[in-house]
């Protein structure tokens, strides 16, 4: 079962990798890293259990922080140089509404 | 193994991006996705470590200093047939080089069976810490360390020394109310925050004093510290993390950690033995292991954190100036 | 009772398993931002918590426990206020829902 | 032979990656990103040699006798960090650069310095 759940989250990682890659606006990637970042979580405390010591959950513990503070930065640093940005994804759907 | 296809896809894809923006934000799933290869190695400290440095703080800088510089790259490759061409060529040379490496993964490869065993079997005796990584770290090559520290400590004066803003920016209002909206637009989050800071440098410390144990030590704490208040000032801003922590005193923290760390090794030379014999700190040879290990790390700890908050805090002020500038000027 | 506990506990991974699948099929073919983010808050947070669920089950020793349960409630904490920020910040940015758009001619999503 | 050269190979892919990013980029953020890139590689090659078949994290615990070799991991453990540092260092560089020239592009300085002599 932990296996099972292992490849899981696996390909879930390789869909939010196309996501991240694809994204067509800055949100989506950084929602992609969001969720890539929960997952590695969940990735990490399953390998422990797999690989049959699970003392080493500090590591996941820092990824969900680390994930956290990144998040918190793309969003107050894209607000600053939003008004620099190109004319390009954001103000093109901004003309439009 | 799926982990570094991955590995290879986003690097790629960090190639092929003109969006500044998007290549750091590729890079911290890099990083992450490192991280977790490094997991499956056995090599969880290098994973702890690349976790908190190279998917949070060097993304971080990089966001910091994509916003100052302009998010789009310009497209101009201009010698990028002759570039492939060197790339392939040395490519195709390493990979020759690998034929005659041994296989991943064998017992008895050369870089098994000089230093390592002694290491893994007698540490336990000589150091009496069960994290190998960690005794290597700070007592068997604690000279090497001391080197890395003072790396550190040397970049953070020269980040000074090159970003360091003289005179005191005088308060705009349009960067004061921008920061108003900002921060009632953010209350959950800096809500939240302030429920999780003081978690966050728990673990960081409970790192510290853990790392004798699991993975873990000085550097990690280090840097987690860093995230905790950079975290803080992002959201609550510059002045007020600046209130906080006051300048002059990190800066003196930087160089208290370094002094620790070198003093450590000046005793063990009065009391008679080699520099940073920690053997020698107490009666118990193994006693004294401890006790210098746990005051190395400390001294790691204190220049990291401290380096990498002074980092941050010229990057962001940095930035912060020449926004309010380019603001006033348009 | 053991085989009980461990029978919870494989299906609580699989839930878990399933629902972390599903946001990631969601954030692949939703059509919008909007839709993406809904997709992953919602299965991110359930999905992180019952896999986890199910390795507590596992009875590990007391310290893994813990910090099972610490990592438990950093996503519970960090995930949806992390979302609800994100979703914020794209709406302040003047990104728009796909409904709001609709009567517009976009192909603005490729 | 395959999976036993796996990983090196793609550590020369990567590797071979950054260093494209290096030479043929004109961005200097991009060169950095390279450079972290290259960076990354090597701290995977370091790691892949360390790793034995059967072994596990090299801290002691009751009931296992093959750990990884620990001597990489601490190498690679400072390598992170200093690494971090001297990142730093360059993209402070080109903050100061771009404040000087106005720009970023290896290109446009040059065009810059040039007109300025």
């Amino acid at each position: 079962m932990l296996i099972a759940a292992t490849l899981a989250i696996l390909v879930v990682m390789a869909l939010a990798i196309v996501r991240g890659v694809m994204g067509p606006t800055l949100y989506d990637r950084i929602l992609a890293v969001n969720m890539f970042g929960t997952k590695t979580v969940l990735l990490i405390s399953l390998l422990g259990f797999v690989m049959g010591r699970p003392e080493f959950l500090d590591i996941a513990i820092v990824y969900a922080l680390i994930n956290f503070v990144s998040v918190v930065a793309v969003l107050h640093y894209s607000e600053y140089s939003e008004f620099k940005s190109r004319p390009g994804e954001i103000e093109q759907s901004r003309k439009d509404s | 193994m799926v982990l570094l296809g991955f590995l290879v896809c986003i690097a790629i894809a960090i190639v092929r991006l003109k969006d500044l923006f998007a290549v750091v934000m590729l890079s911290g799933i890099y990083g992450l996705l490192s991280a977790s290869f490094f997991v499956t190695l056995d090599a969880v400290d290098v994973a702890f470590t690349e976790a908190a440095v190279g998917a949070g703080i060097a993304t971080l800088l990089m966001l910091v200093t994509v916003t100052m510089t302009g998010r789009y790259e310009h497209s101009a490759h201009h010698n990028s047939i002759w570039a492939l061409a060197v790339v392939l060529v040395t490519g195709v040379l390493l990979i020759y080089g690998t034929l005659d490496m041994p296989y991943f993964g064998s017992v008895d490869a050369p870089a098994q069976l000089h230093v390592a065993p002694r290491y893994i079997n007698n540490s336990m005796q000589e150091i009496g810490v069960p994290n190998i990584v960690t005794s290597v770290l700070a007592s068997y090559r604690g000279y090497d360390t001391l080197g890395e520290v003072v790396v550190i400590f040397t970049a953070g004066v020269g980040v000074l020394a090159l970003l360091s803003a003289v005179h005191r920016p005088e308060k705009d209002d349009g960067i004061v109310s921008v920061n108003v909206s900002m921060h009632e637009k953010y209350l959950i989050l800096r809500v939240v925050t302030k429920i999780l800071i003081p978690f966050i440098l728990l673990f960081a410390l409970y790192v510290q004093f853990h790392g004798d144990y699991g993975p873990g030590g000085g550097f990690q704490a280090g840097v987690i510290f860093a995230a905790a208040i950079i975290l803080y000032s992002m959201l609550f801003g510059m002045s007020t993390a600046r209130r906080v922590i006051s300048q002059p005193l990190i800066q003196l923290l930087s160089a208290i950690g370094v002094l620790v760390y070198g003093s450590v090794g000046v005793v063990s030379i009065l009391n008679g033995g080699n520099f940073l014999d920690y053997n020698l700190l107490s009666d118990d040879p193994v006693a004294g292991q401890h006790l210098g290990i746990l005051l190395v790390e400390l001294g790691i700890g204190c220049t990291v954190t401290s380096v990498m908050v002074i980092i941050f805090f010229n990057f962001a002020g940095r930035t912060e100036d020449h926004m309010r500038n380019e603001r006033k000027s348009a | 009772m053991d085989s009980v506990i461990e029978f919870s506990s494989a299906l609580c991974l699989l839930i878990g398993s399933f629902l972390c699948l599903s946001g990631g099929v969601g954030i692949l073919r939703f059509p919008d931002f909007y839709t993406r983010m809904h997709a992953v808050g919602v299965t991110d947070t359930l999905g992180a918590a019952m896999i986890l669920i199910g390795l507590m089950l596992l009875r590990p020793e007391n310290l893994v426990l813990f910090k099972l349960i610490m990592i438990l409630l950093m996503t519970l904490f960090i995930n949806p206020t992390a979302s609800h920020a994100l979703a914020r910040a794209a709406l302040h940015s003047g990104l728009l829902p796909l409904l709001h758009r609709k009567d517009k001619n976009i192909g603005a999503e490729s | 032979m395959f999976l036993g050269l796996y990983n090196y190979w793609i550590v020369v892919v990567l590797m071979m990656i950054g260093f494209y990013i290096i030479i043929a980029h004109g961005n200097l953020v991009k060169k950095i990103v390279g450079l972290n890139i290259f960076q990354t590689s090597v701290f995977i090659f370091y790691i892949s040699v360390s790793n034995i078949d059967g072994g596990t994290a090299p801290i002691l615990a009751e009931g296992f006798n093959q750990y990884s070799n620990p001597l990489p991991h601490v190498l690679i453990l400072t390598a992170i960090v200093v690494g971090i540092a001297t990142t730093a260092l360059g993209l402070a560089l080109a903050m100061r650069i771009k404040e000087a020239y106005g720009s970023i592009e290896e290109e446009e300085i040059q065009q810059r310095v040039n007109r300025e002599c």
